[in-house]
């Protein structure tokens, strides 16, 4: 049934280049549905986390070492990188590659920083305040949860880059668009769990 | 190579048709409004939570409401989920959700601690 | 372009292969191997119990050997069994050349199977894991040895590999589908695996966190289970069960669809009620996720959540009905044929209403409490596995195998190994309800002489002998036969994988077939000219290449593993980055496949 | 009329049933209200199976005679798509089936959960250890090991906690069990209205000799109960008052090796140690399994120097003959014999 769609070069860009070969449309719809076990998955860390949040054994406790600065700054950087990505993916519907090329990237770097935020948050509370993994349930799952996170940040970085640099001279095509086009989807989804994380975590431990 | 066999790899060339056009400038409109919406619901949760006036009975649930308006933004107005033909995605998602929204509390509540 | 064409050795071919079909004989082949393995491990617990307070095997190898068997038969054996059939068949029935993820698809393979290998190696390292396939904490957290950390490293893989084969047919399934087979035209072995992976993509996440930090826990000092450091260990049943109740369902749906279609094509009739039949599946995928904690009522989790989750336990029941009662139906007025592959759907019924039946005497809370850890929890889910999903693999092996080898099993053979196999398994299972209730707790590595359980469990054992001996007439009978070559269409087929040539060719359809109706070919043998008519004139195909770097990628987790188990680092670091780079290659360089050309394709159907 | 068509059926299993295994150890002959109820909610959902049961094989063999393929039979059968009726049938019955279990099961669920003590009931601490069992009566001081006396009709409430790993409470004859959680406290209550020994296990895996994690409730009049309460406060066979020549030497020898482990009359012990021994010459058993006869004492011995070879994995340490020699041995086993609490010799 799904046929590829023909491509006259000369002709408008089809509005969809994301969907419009077979693999595409199989790439998108793929990473939806692993998505959708993200959830499930995520689901799982921040339910362990409220099950043991209170498990502070002898450790500090989250009142202690939450500051929300800190998690605003956050915050505000990874929602913009967030509205980056999607001027990214816009600009790849325009046909203006290097518009796409160059905010993909400004998403990476606000990622980055975000990454730098995350581990200095980490190093403080293992250096300063005493918390380290082993600390007490609390920490562990605390680390387990905001962790898994972050390495979902870090893998983004590296995936958005490697395509950064693969992509970097060919111009836009049929098979690079829908790869960009998941990783912003990655990216948006990165940002869901982390209007959770601040929330749950954070706004309702301090 | 088939002639008639697109190469998936030539770059594509062009510009988006009219139609698109308009539907991408609403499209980033969109997104640039429910960007700022989101940096205010993001700076609200978290004056709630700093002005230590509001009792936490409130404040939870306006927080997690809040949560949940920007992640409904984002999967809509930056995920593009309402599109047609996504069907399939929304099915999969919303039953994510609806197995994460069973897991969550019974991890929190069902080990054990206190009895139901 | 021309790499199709030049010659490679068959090894390479296999190891490379990106065909869903080979894949799907890979699985069927490791699957079939572990099955073995699982069995042996059963037969020796068998051997065990056969009379009290016997020492053929020591306590604690018989505690690795139930978790081992477990462990075996559920994750390395049933369910890549069934992989196996989805592999081969799915697509062939919605009338597609491959899977959506071809590359995906073998990399889920070699994962499964490196996994599978790297939990089978602790037994000659250190010890099998013995903590049960449920590996409760604290006892698999805090005081259990190395064979735990090859538990949760390769049912990590092995589960990883799991998820992506998930996700491929479910893909596979919405957009490769032939035009005019709508989802309500899919056969219900197609429908069933759709919703079985479905349940595995939301089910299996919750195990991956479970394993993790399980892991976490023994390796890195994590305290999320440490009760003094705060921690709490019913959260880990939790999640093992979250991801286990949706496992069992994942294990018996696309069995139940084998059913539905063995049991049509043999009583010639169309499925009776299949919107229906449909319908329940999904309930039943649905209700999946609901009643896990019924594994859990003796935990303590409180009065109310108890039954909540078995008012909704007992729920299924109705969906199940609903299934048991159309099969009935579908044979009812029809002209049923006792071929070996539907006897096995025929005994199913039966066997799997009995297991169905003692599952709701469990999820009776109340009683549960007397139930729990018993064997009668043992005979319950033996009868439910076998009676439902191991039957339903031999009667899709008897059913597809000329589909998928291009030779008829021995039908004589066949039904000697249905008969003494049907009655080893009621013999073995059938007491084990009554030694549970009078007092026999599972997983004990033995019992007392005077309890009155001596008597049963011999019989039990015994049981055990009729099955391993009629396994080996299975495997006899696939040596055998081999010459019994076999037309395309040796059952007179309703559905699309019987409507092309014997053996299938690599590109499954020389022309995409256009489906009119349910069960496409049965319609056009009555209303056509019982051949499947064609959607597209005939062309070049588009093939995708093989590739190494799966099975690469899967040893570089596998021996990551190893550098976690040992806490070697630079073992870790090297494993985790061979994977890396294999996937750095994947995305790097584009592979775009190969064509197979119009002549060629003439020359092989002409002949065929 | 509930009755009649209940009880004949429920008579006939009964009949069936009854004699499947050991007085005192199987599910099926309870000798409680809590065994009872669980018992009648079993034969109850028994009998809605088994009535499913019949009503699937009366199809199946109907159509299996009636539809199989003859010799020669060629037709091809009409394609019947379903039927709506048929299916709102099959939905509906199952769903009044499952109405009719579900009901009593909410209600004996909750019975089962009211584990609030009130001023009759007797509770008890039981904590479950590798591998044996850990018995605490906060109201009266005392502490058992392995076996459990309650006094007879009295509402018992067993306190569940676990020092190790999960271990799970069942007295199959006296109630369904329930698990024994580190870091959690379960509750379960039981009855015995008659005399008796009943036989415990552990039913979770918890380790090499998870099999052998037995143990005895023992009911007794609640005179009985209250002497044996007493004796267990202030033991005939206090450390202090030894009761013959060889025996005090075993008491030495006992105070040397032993009591760091295992308390005597309130004395001793330890939270990793072994259970408590105060009423160790009246057990059936040692270790939950083992026969032994006082008398004799090799079985006691050989426990003593390679509890290892019994209880792989267990806790306590091998006495070898340099830890303790022939006579000493023979002493404290005589120690040994003289550590009971009711007179029952
Ligand atoms: C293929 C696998 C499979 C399947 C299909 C099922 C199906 C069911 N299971 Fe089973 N189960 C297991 C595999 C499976 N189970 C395993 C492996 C375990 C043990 C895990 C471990 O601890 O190691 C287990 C354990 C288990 C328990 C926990 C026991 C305990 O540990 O205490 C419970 C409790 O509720 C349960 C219930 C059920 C129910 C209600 C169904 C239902 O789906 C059954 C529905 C079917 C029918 C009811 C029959 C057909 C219906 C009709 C003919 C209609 C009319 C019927 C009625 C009105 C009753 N199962
Ligand atoms: C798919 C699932 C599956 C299957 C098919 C089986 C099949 C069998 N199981 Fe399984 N069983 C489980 C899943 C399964 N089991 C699970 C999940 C548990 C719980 C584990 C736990 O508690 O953690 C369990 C536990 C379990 C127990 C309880 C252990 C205990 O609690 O102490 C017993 C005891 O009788 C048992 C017996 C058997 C037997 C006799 C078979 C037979 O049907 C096996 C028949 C097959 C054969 C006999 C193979 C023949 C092969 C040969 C003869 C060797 C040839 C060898 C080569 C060619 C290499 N099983
Ligand atoms: C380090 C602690 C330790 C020491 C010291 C020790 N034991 Fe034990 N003992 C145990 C434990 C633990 C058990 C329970 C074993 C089991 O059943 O798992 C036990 C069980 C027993 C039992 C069986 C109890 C019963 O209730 O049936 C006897 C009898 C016994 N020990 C006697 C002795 C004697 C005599 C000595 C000294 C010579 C001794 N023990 C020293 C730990 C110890
Ligand atoms: Cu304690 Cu099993
Ligand atoms: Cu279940």
């Amino acid at each position: 049934m799904a046929q590829a769609e023909e491509v006259k070069h000369d002709q408008a860009l089809p509005p969809y280049p994301e969907k419009a070969t077979l693999e595409g449309k199989n790439k998108f719809l793929g990473f939806w549905f692993f998505l959708g076990g993200e959830t499930v998955l995520f689901a799982s860390l921040f339910g362990t986390y409220l099950g043991l949040r209170n498990g502070v054994a002898d450790g500090p406790t989250s009142q202690e070492l939450f500051h929300l600065d800190l998690v605003f700054y956050m915050t505000m950087i990874l929602l913009t990188s967030s509205l980056t990505s999607v001027f990214a993916i816009i600009n790849m519907k325009k046909g203006n590659y290097k518009g796409l090329l160059g905010w993909m990237w400004a998403t990476v770097a606000l990622g980055v920083a975000f990454l730098s935020f995350e581990i200095y948050e980490f190093w403080d509370y293992t250096v300063n305040y005493g918390l380290g993994f082993s600390t007490s349930a609390f920490a562990s799952s605390f680390y387990t949860l905001v962790g898994t996170h972050g390495a979902h940040v870090l893998f983004g970085v590296l995936w958005i880059s490697t395509l950064l640099i693969r992509y970097a001279k060919t111009g836009l095509t049929l098979t690079n668009a829908p790869k960009f086009y998941t990783a912003s989807l990655y990216w948006h989804f990165i940002d869901v769990v982390w209007v959770f994380i601040f929330t749950v975590v954070y706004l309702m431990g301090v | 190579m088939d002639p008639h066999v697109s190469d998936p790899s030539a770059p594509l060339k062009g510009g988006p048709s009219k139609k698109t056009e308009k539907k991408l400038a609403k499209e980033a409109r969109h997104q640039v409004v429910s960007f700022v919406f989101m940096i205010f619901l993001t700076s609200v949760a978290f004056l709630t939570v700093a002005s230590d006036t509001i009792p936490n009975r409130f404040a939870i649930p306006f927080i997690l409401l809040i949560a949940v308006v920007q992640v409904l933004m984002q999967l809509y107005y930056f995920m593009h989920l309402n599109d047609r033909g996504n069907g399939w995605n929304n099915i999969m998602l919303w039953t994510g959700i609806f197995v994460a929204i069973m897991t969550v509390p019974t991890l929190m509540l069902l080990i054990g601690v206190i009895k139901f | 372009m021309s790499q199709a064409y030049a010659k490679k050795s068959v090894l390479w071919d296999w190891l490379t292969t990106v065909d869903h079909k080979k894949i799907g004989i890979l699985y069927l082949a490791a699957g079939g191997f572990f099955f073995a393995l699982g069995g042996l491990e059963a037969m020796l617990m068998r051997i065990q119990l056969m009379f009290p307070e016997l020492g053929f095997v020591s306590e604690q190898t018989f505690n690795e050997l139930l978790t081992m068997h477990g462990t075996t038969m559920i994750f390395l054996a049933a369910m890549p069994l069934l992989f196996g059939f989805m592999n081969y068949i799915v697509p062939l029935q919605i009338g597609a050349r491959d899977v959506a993820f071809p590359f995906l698809n073998s990399l889920g393979f070699w994962l499964f199977f490196f996994g599978g290998v790297l939990l089978n190696l602790s037994w000659f390292l250190g010890g099998a894991p013995d903590a049960g396939w449920t590996a409760y904490t604290p006892l698999s957290s805090a005081y259990s040895g190395t064979g735990i950390d090859y538990y949760v490293l390769g049912l990590q893989i092995s589960g990883i590999g799991t998820l992506i084969a998930g996700i491929n047919f479910l893909v596979t399934i919405i957009n490769m589908r032939a035009p005019g087979m709508s989802m309500m035209r899919m056969p219900l072995f197609t429908w069933s695996s759709f919703v079985a992976s479905a349940l595995i993509l939301f089910a299996f996440p919750a195990l991956t966190v479970g394993l993790l930090l399980l892991m976490f826990e023994r390796l890195f000092g994590a305290t999320y289970f440490a009760v003094e450091m705060g921690g709490n260990v019913v959260i880990w049943q939790h999640l093992f069960w979250i991801f286990g109740h949706p496992e069992v369902y994942i294990l018996i749906l696309p069995a139940f669809g084998i059913f539905s279609e063995v049991l049509a094509t043999f009583s010639k009739k169309r499925l009776f009620g299949y919107s229906a039949m449909v319908f329940a599946t999904l309930i039943i995928g649905f209700l999946g996720f609901m009643v896990w904690a019924h594994h859990m009522f003796t935990v303590g989790i409180g009065p109310v959540a108890n039954a909540i989750f078995a008012v909704a336990t007992m729920a299924i029941a109705v969906p199940t009905g609903i299934k048991i009662f159309n099969w009935l139906f579908t044979m009812w007025g029809g002209r049923i044929q006792f071929t070996t592959a539907n006897l096995f759907a025929i005994g199913f019924i039966p066997s799997f209403v009995m297991g169905g039946v003692t599952g709701i005497m469990l999820a009776t809370s109340a009683a549960n409490y007397q139930f729990h850890d018993t064997y009668f929890v043992v005979a319950h889910f033996h009868y439910v596995i076998i009676g439902g999903v191991v039957l339903g693999l031999f009667s899709g092996a008897f059913y597809w195998w000329p589909r998928m080898f291009g030779y008829k099993l021995n039908e004589t053979l066949g039904k000697w190994f249905f008969w003494l196999f049907l009655f080893g398994f009621h013999l073995t299972f059938f007491v084990q309800h009554f030694v549970g209730l009078m007092g026999m707790p599972r997983r004990v590595a033995s019992y007392l002489p005077g309890q009155g359980l001596d008597s049963l469990n011999l019989i039990s054992t015994v049981g055990a002998f009729f099955m391993a001996f009629a396994f080996i007439l299975f495997a006899v009978n696939v040596v055998v036969s081999v010459k019994n070559k076999s037309e395309a269409d040796p059952w007179d087929g309703r559905t699309l994988e019987w409507g092309i040539p014997s053996p299938t060719p690599e590109y499954n359809f020389a022309q995409t077939p256009l489906v009119r109706e349910l069960d496409p070919l049965w319609y056009e043998k009555m209303h056509g000219n019982g051949k499947l008519k064609a959607a597209e004139p005939l062309d070049d195909i588009h093939m995708p290449n093989g590739s190494i770097l799966p099975i690469i990628m899967s040893f570089g987790l596998f021996v990551a593993a190893f550098g976690l188990i040992y806490l070697v680092h630079p073992v870790t670091i090297i494993g985790l980055l061979i994977t890396l780079v294999c996937m750095f290659v994947r995305s790097i360089k584009e592979d775009h496949g190969y064509h197979i050309h119009k002549e060629d394709i003439q020359n092989e159907e002409g002949a065929g | 009329m509930k009755n009649l068509w209940r009880v004949l059926p429920f008579s006939l299993i009964l009949l069936l049933l009854a004699g499947c295994g050991k007085q005192n150890l199987t599910a099926l002959d309870p000798r409680g209200p809590v065994a009872e109820m669980q018992y009648s909610l079993i034969i109850l959902s028994l009998l809605i199976m088994i009535f499913v049961i019949v009503v699937v094989a009366a199809i199946y063999i109907y159509v299996l005679i009636r539809f199989r393929e003859k010799p020669g039979d060629n037709h091809i059968p009409k394609q019947v798509e379903g039927n709506k009726n048929l299916e709102i049938i099959w939905t509906a019955i199952p769903i009044v089936l499952l109405l009719i279990l579900a009901v009593p099961n909410v209600m004996d669920t909750f019975t089962l959960a009211e584990t609030e003590p009130d001023e009759d009931s007797l509770v008890i601490e039981v904590t479950g250890h590798q591998f044996w069992w850990e018995f605490e009566y906060p109201d009266l001081g005392i502490t058992a090991g392995q076996d459990v006396y309650i006094p007879t009709d009295t509402r018992i409430i067993f306190d569940l906690e676990a020092s190790d790993v999960i271990h799970s409470f069942w007295v199959p004859a006296l109630a369904g069990k329930q698990d024994n959680v580190p870091g959690i406290t379960n509750s379960l209550w039981l009855e015995a209205p008659e005399e008796g020994v009943y036989q415990g296990k552990c039913t979770e895996l918890c380790g090499e000799s998870h099999w052998l994690m037995d143990f005895k409730v023992i009911a007794v009049d609640p005179d009985t109960f209250e002497a044996w309460a007493q004796g267990m406060a202030e033991p005939e066979a206090e450390l202090s008052e030894p009761t013959g020549d060889v025996a005090a030497e075993g008491r030495e020898v006992y105070e040397e090796n032993c009591l760091s482990c295992h308390a005597v009359g309130g004395e001793g012990g330890n939270p990793q140690g072994g259970p408590d021994l105060t009423n160790f010459a009246e057990r059936e058993v040692i270790a939950g399994f083992i026969e032994w006869d006082a008398e004799d004492g090799d079985a006691l011995e050989n426990w003593i120097r390679e509890p290892q070879d019994y209880k792989p994995g267990n806790n306590m340490p091998a006495f070898g003959h340099e830890a303790i020699d022939e006579d000493e041995m023979d002493s404290l086993l005589e120690y040994l014999d003289t550590l009971r609490v009711l007179d029952s010799e």
